[in-house]
């Protein structure tokens, strides 16, 4: 690997990213399933970076699991996502973070197809007024909350208690990075570095300490795939993409996945509990499957957050084997309790994986 | 074991590194013409059995040079060895005899 | 410049410019050639063997210079051309260090590069240590360099990739690079006159063998050399953990996806114009083609005139060639540019 | 008693050599099959049994067909055979008239001049001596041929010689050592007794000279008997085992016996005669013309005779027949390729269910079978549809759509079982068409429809099919005048006997001209569906040779009646080839018309020139 070679093709990807005065959009899989993470990428935002953050709980779905298992029509999806532009002009901001990848493609395919077509721009702009009497301003700056973590990793670096290393090893940590399909494969100039050699996460990795693992199947889909998974005869297709992808990097023994889709993220960790009871297999040595985190936890824990605020008792793989390597201190018993201590429960034990 | 709903597929992809080459060198060892083949289709367009089902000599040829050799023998059995492939050839591929080595590979007496 | 003696420009020291330099010479004209690099002979000079019956390309790089030793014309070397300033009766060429030249006819051969590998991401060029161009084999092939994998093994298994920026909207190349497909052929054997052990594999998109002998050299790569043709465009290449490589493509003869390991893949990277043929053109009025080479006026009846008269061009400024047709072309570029000149001449 | 150690040797390989035929002999005679039996016992005594003696003694002994083919080559196994066997009969004789009994000892004629030193004095006895000195001449004449012919093929008219094994070179080798050493022998003894003759005498008076011979004569003796010895003990180990199951084959044959489609002790003795003469490399194409002579029958036999029969070079024979044709020894050679090609098939190897039944066929009077080859010739059909036309006859074309392929080909390579699931697919289709006759233009197809379909209906090719229409005045063909030449096709004329049937309908309208090799010696086309394992450009090679030949005598058409055979010369031939059927029905006209039409006719046949 010729890492000069990479950087030349960064070089080439480089984007425009707002610096302050941000209007947030959430994602629903990823506060409903990682729902620690939105709360740190704001906390990390506002408390320790000093940024103006902005979020309308009046915001929707960008209808992108309804789009692209084509329930919803385009027209619709354009409204909609109109409307989150209206949202964001009146509380007057000008620039677009949405937490979602799919989100985020969404966001830019739209605004790509106005550009072109300025006529459906305008007809949506009508459908908007129509229904809301809604007017909106097209968003001077869209990113992914990825491209900000990565725009802000330096002062992160700085402020942050924890490295990617391996405590014992002394090593950096061998991560795996995964960029959803929808960041930068459809656009490759919207993505940090590109859509053959993103550098989003790649960027934060290795400026906190980690190195990055460059496997075969690197490009290849998680398999989440709204219609493959959204139907249940069609989740073996899911799955295995998704082995397709653990297969390829096993043999560099990655200590963890990081992913800044949350689909991805989900799925990721998701399908080796599914994998290891189907097939009784884990692509680890230890049987305990590759813990796999969001970039906002990956930020979080070098930020010395607690484990357990950040939601990672949410995951499927146990991330205790992680945070040994880190060198965090975490408290077992409070894994399973809620805000007050008040215990929530503990999850059932697999049969193979684990945990 | 739990029901699932859905199992873990293998997937259509040609994993050339994990694939079974014993036919395919046993065939090119008898008959160097197997591996001539250019894809032009003309085998498959003339041949008999294909008139009557599902039958693709070209196909079966390439498969097996990629070592994908799953259910080939169900497929070469289809073949009436009538000859009508090899007057078409343009490579002049001796294919009577490539299907020849084929069921001899497959036919565990000739394996060796 | 003598009064009875026309004067014509060259600008490109390749095999075009200096055959067309070499037959205009010997015709009795007055010719003076402008060479950017220090030596003339241009892509030859890297190139190691020629398709299809391997001839060194040294071979032609001595005739072309034979020739011009004999037929002197004029050749300024490290003289690039910026551009051209069109006129009635003469036509004024502009060098980069600010000396212009008169001339009567100006006959454009600035020739070829080759696709830039790395701007097909996918392919890891210069990012992947064992993904080299046609071009990084003839070179090490020509120095006599063994043909080894990054980390100096033997390359069991080899993948040349055809198309490699040609054919290619992606990269803005539409058109057909046509010679890459037998430099694809020419190089896998060469690669098994230098490896025999090893197994070779070409991934095609079509099979475009439209020269003498080329066809034929196609069948013996198949059946004396045992290469495989794979028909299917890569679609992206991977490192493995132990350094070599995951190519992944369609097998479409056989409809489904395919990978495989490769210990070292060559990118077959199409012709595009020299970087300079641009501003020379626009300088001049000429017209492009759809991959910006120069047009010729008229594809069947004027190859080598363009739509600004006393302008011509020939090579593969205008389009991708081997350097047999080269040749022919500037032969042919050389014949009509006397006539042109004759005819000039009794109008004045 | 006449006796001397130095019998042992020869006796204990005479011995040895009877012991062991005996027990081969009954190995072989009991997998003949039952049938085989009952001809044996109804032919045994009829006049057959003395036609098989006839035989043995012109083919075994005087070795007629050779010398037809080769009379230098017929001269050494005559010379060799007639001559050994003369010795033996004349020695035999010899010994009865000088002890006056018949019953010796066994070895003592064959050593007689050991035995009986004392000079002759009667004429006759004199005359036996000369006799058997001149016999003994013969005989070492063709031992000379034999080895001029090993160092030179050529001389012999042979292209290449048969290649040995080691078993074959030991036998060989004390085979010519017998007759020089017993020339040794008995000039040794000759010279010092002077029991001997014009050759033996001079020889012995002159070695006398210089050596001691009263000492030497026995080592010659001893190595005389020591070849014969070996010799007998070698045969049943190499090819000379073919010397006495000859005489076994050639009884079994006229009483009737032949190989069909299964490998029997007949066939195994059929194997085992062949002498190795090479003839049927000679005779064969891929040898004089594809430039291979490394598979041939003599090769083919030798490795099943040795257990190594490979299917590479089993199913490298273009089985047209030439060699069969030409066998000296009569085997069955094309037959007995196939036949080890079944054997070495593989088993459950095709699958046919997915063919259609069709058992609602219009009824109909004659079904046409084109063939799978006519598809990719579809003239041939198309002119068959206008001449049935023309003869208005209720017809059924079988196969438009598309055909099952007849069985043949898979037969060929030795899938018997295969073979038998098209057979009775396309045999109920025929049975389901209630026709009389089946008529079909494939020379591949009819045998196999002739063979294997046990079809109780008439089955024709249409070689045979037009000429019986033109007879029965169903349809008229225009005389054309032009210069035709007759190509055979191998199922066909070998394969099936018709030979003279497209003949004579060619002749009704064109001017047919003999050639050289023709009928029986009629050359394959080298398209053969019999041969797998040839590459193209041999194929090719025998495919051009051949078209050259029909092309030498600059004929206006090639004539021929096969689809496989007008593709394979077609390809490389100056001269149109045509099936007849093309030719008839370009010739056509409606029964009255002749006149009427006669014009439009020649315009016709004008353009068919042209094409």
């Amino acid at each position: 690997m010729v890492l000069e070679g990479k950087k030349r093709v960064w070089e080439d990807y480089q984007k425009e990213i707002a610096n302050d005065h941000y209007f947030y959009v959430r994602s629903c899989i990823r506060q409903t399933f990682f729902p620690g993470s939105e709360t740190t990428f704001l906390r990390i935002m506002k408390n320790d970076l000093g940024k103006d953050v902005f979020e309308d709980a009046r915001h929707t779905t960008c209808t992108g699991i309804g789009y692209h298992t084509d329930i919803v029509p385009l027209e619709t999806t354009m409204t909609v996502i109109a409307r989150h532009f209206a949202l964001m002009t009146e509380a007057g901001y000008v620039n677009i973070i949405p937490s979602c990848v799919t989100s985020f493609g969404l966001y830019t395919e739209v605004l790509e197809t106005w550009k072109h077509f300025p006529e459906i721009e305008e007809k949506i702009r009508e459908y908007l007024w129509k229904a809301t009497k809604r007017e909106f301003k097209i968003p001077e700056n869209l990113v992914h909350t990825s491209d900000i973590i990565y725009k802000f990793r330096s002062q992160i670096k700085e402020k942050s208690k924890v490295s990617l290393i391996n405590k014992r090893t002394g090593e950096p940590l061998k991560v795996v990075e995964h960029i959803g399909c929808h960041y930068s494969k459809m656009f490759p100039t919207s993505g940090v570095g590109g859509a053959e050699f993103p550098s989003v996460l790649t960027g934060m990795i290795e400026s906190w300490g980690g190195s990055v693992i460059d496997y075969p199947e690197r490009r290849h889909c998680c398999g989440f795939g709204f219609r493959q998974y959204l139907v249940m005869a069609n989740r073996g297709y899911s799955v295995s993409n998704s082995k397709k992808k653990f297969e390829s990097m096993r043999p560099f023994q990655p200590d963890f996945i990081v992913a800044n889709c949350p689909g991805c993220s989900m799925f990721l960790d998701r399908w080796q509990y599914t994998i290891a009871e189907l097939e009784g297999v884990t692509y680890d040595n230890r049987g305990m499957g590759i813990p796999v985190l969001t970039y906002e936890e990956m930020a979080g824990l070098v930020m010395g957050y607690s484990p357990w605020e950040l939601g990672l008792q949410m995951h499927q793989v146990s991330v205790e084997q992680l945070l040994d390597k880190l060198g965090i201190k975490y408290d077992k018993e409070q894994k399973y309790r809620g805000a007050k201590g008040q215990k929530i429960g503990e999850p059932q034990k697999p049969q193979f994986l684990i945990v | 074991m739990k029901e699932w709903g859905y199992s873990i597929l293998k997937g259509r992809q040609i994993d050339f590194e994990n694939n079974d080459f014993s036919i395919s060198r046993f065939v090119e060892l008898h008959e160097p013409s197997f591996s001539w083949c250019i894809g032009c289709g003309s085998c498959t367009a003339t041949c008999s059995a294909a008139k009557f089902t599902d039958f693709n000599p070209r196909k079966v040829n390439l498969l097996i040079q990629r070592g994908e050799i799953k259910g080939i023998e169900d497929e070469i059995a289809k073949c009436m060895l009538c000859g009508k492939c090899q007057l078409v050839c343009p490579r002049g591929i001796n294919t009577r005899n490539v299907v020849q080595n084929i069921k001899r590979a497959i036919s565990k007496s000739y394996a060796l | 410049m003598s009064e009875n003696k026309q004067h014509i420009i060259i600008i490109g020291g390749g095999p075009a410019g200096l055959e067309a330099a070499s037959k205009l010479g010997s015709a009795g004209y007055r010719v003076t050639l402008f060479e950017k690099e220090e030596q003339t002979g241009g892509k030859l000079r890297t190139w190691y063997k020629l398709y299809p019956g391997f001839r060194l390309a040294e071979e032609v790089q001595d005739f072309l210079a034979n020739e011009i030793k004999i037929n002197v014309p004029e050749i300024f070397s490290n003289a690039e051309v910026v551009n051209i300033i069109p006129d009635n009766k003469y036509h004024t060429v502009v060098l980069a260090d600010g000396r212009s030249f008169i001339a009567d006819a100006v006959l454009i051969a600035t020739g070829f590069e080759l696709f830039k590998g790395e701007k097909k991401e996918e392919y890891g060029y210069r990012i992947y240590d064992n993904v080299i161009t046609s071009a990084d084999l003839e070179k090490k092939l020509r120095l006599g360099q063994p043909l080894t994998t990054a980390n100096g093994q033997t390359p069991a298994r080899i993948g040349l990739i055809h198309c490699v920026g040609s054919r290619d909207k992606k990269v803005g190349n539409v058109y057909c690079s046509r010679l890459c497909c037998i430099t694809g052929v020419k190089q896998a054997i060469e690669i098994k006159h230098h490896l025999p052990k090893a197994e070779v594999f070409n991934f095609y998109m079509d099979m475009r063998m439209f020269g003498q002998n080329f066809e034929e050299l196609y069948i013996e790569a198949q059946q004396k050399w045992g290469i495989t043709f794979i028909r299917g465009r890569v679609s992206e290449v991977a490192e493995n953990i132990d350094g070599s490589l995951q190519l992944k493509a369609e097998d479409t003869l056989s409809g489904r996806p395919i990978k495989m390991n490769f210990d070292l893949v060559v990118l077959l990277v199409g012709m595009v114009p020299a970087d300079r043929t641009e501003a020379i053109g626009k300088s001049a009025n000429l017209g492009f083609t759809s991959g910006s080479f120069l047009a010729s006026a008229d594809a069947q009846i004027k190859p080598n005139e363009t739509n600004t008269p006393g302008i011509f061009v020939t090579g593969t400024c205008k389009e991708p060639l081997s350097v047999g047709e080269t040749l022919s072309d500037a032969r042919s570029a050389a014949v009509r540019i006397i006539s042109w000149l004759r005819e000039k001449r009794e109008i004045n | 008693m006449h006796f001397n150690l130095f019998v042992i040797p020869f006796m204990a390989g005479m011995i040895a050599l009877l012991i062991l035929l005996a027990f081969r002999y009954s190995q072989w005679l009991s997998n003949l099959e039952t049938g085989d039996w009952r001809k044996i016992g109804s032919n045994l005594f009829t006049l057959k049994t003395i036609y098989a003696f006839r035989e043995i003694f012109m083919e075994s002994l005087i070795h007629r067909k050779v010398f037809k083919v080769n009379p230098l080559l017929g001269y050494m196994h005559m010379s060799l055979a007639f001559g050994w066997f003369m010795l033996i009969v004349v020695g035999k004789f010899e010994a009865f008239y000088y002890t006056g009994k018949f019953a010796n000892e066994f070895y003592y004629p064959i050593f007689f001049r050991f035995f009986e030193q004392t000079p002759h004095l009667s004429t006759t006895l004199l005359n036996f001596n000369a006799s058997m000195d001149l016999i003994l001449l013969v005989v070492l004449s063709g031992i000379v041929v034999a080895i001029l012919k090993r160092f030179r093929p050529g001389m012999t008219g042979m292209k290449k010689i048969t290649r040995h094994s080691v078993g074959d070179r030991l036998a060989l080798s004390s085979l010519w050592m017998i007759f020089p050493l017993r020339l040794l022998a008995e000039s040794t003894t000759a010279g010092f007794t002077g029991n001997g003759s014009f050759l033996t005498q001079p020889i012995g008076n002159f070695l006398n000279i210089f050596l001691p011979l009263q000492s030497i004569s026995m080592v010659f003796w001893w190595m005389y008997s020591l070849a014969l010895g070996a010799f007998m003990v070698s045969i049943p180990f190499s090819r000379y085992m073919h010397i006495p199951t000859e005489l076994l084959l050639i009884l079994l044959r006229n009483w009737g016996l032949k190989t069909n489609d299964n490998f029997t002790g007949f066939s195994e003795i059929e194997v085992q005669s062949c002498s190795r003469c090479g003839i049927c490399i000679d005779t064969c194409q891929m040898n004089s013309q594809g430039k291979n002579a490394t598979t041939q029958m003599v090769y083919f036999l030798r490795d099943y005779r040795y257990d190594q029969l490979k299917p590479d070079l089993s199913d490298n024979c273009l089985l047209c027949g030439r060699c069969t044709q030409a066998c000296p020894v009569g085997i069955d050679l094309t037959q007995q390729r196939v036949l080890q090609r079944k054997k070495m098939t593989f088993p459950q190897s095709a699958q046919f269910k997915y063919l259609p039944v069709n058992q609602d066929i219009d009824k109909t009077e004659v079904v046409y079978f084109a063939g799978c080859m006519s598809h990719l010739s579809p003239n041939i059909s198309l002119s068959m549809e206008k001449i049935f036309k023309a003869d208005s006859v209720k017809y059924l074309f079988m196969d438009r759509d598309g055909s099952v392929c007849c069985g043949r080909p898979l037969k060929l390579s030795g899938q018997f079982e295969a073979a038998k699931q098209l057979v009775e697919n396309n045999r109920q289709q025929i049975i389901a068409s209630g026709a009389k006759t089946l008529v079909t233009s494939c020379p591949i197809c009819y045998k196999s429809f002739k063979e294997d379909y046990n079809l109780k209906i008439r089955v024709l090719h249409h070689s045979e099919y037009l000429p019986e229409l033109i007879s029965q005045k169903k349809i008229k063909v225009l005389p054309t005048g032009k210069q035709v030449v007759f190509h055979d096709p191998c199922e066909l004329g070998r394969g099936s006997g018709i030979y003279e049937q497209p003949r004579n309908l060619l002749k009704k309208f064109t001017d047919l001209r003999p050639l050289s090799q023709e009928k029986s010696d009629s050359l394959c086309c080298g398209g053969s569906l019999g041969n797998l394992s040839m590459d193209t450009e041999e194929r090719c090679a025998i495919q051009k040779a051949t078209a050259d030949y029909l092309n030498s005598g600059n004929p206006e058409f090639i004539a021929t009646s096969c689809p496989m055979c007008k593709k394979s010369i077609g390809q490389f031939s100056v001269a149109p080839v045509k099936d007849i059927a093309e030719l008839v029905a370009a010739n056509l006209v409606k029964i009255g018309q002749e006149n009427h039409k006669l014009l439009k006719y020649r315009k016709l046949q004008d353009a068919m020139d042209i094409q």
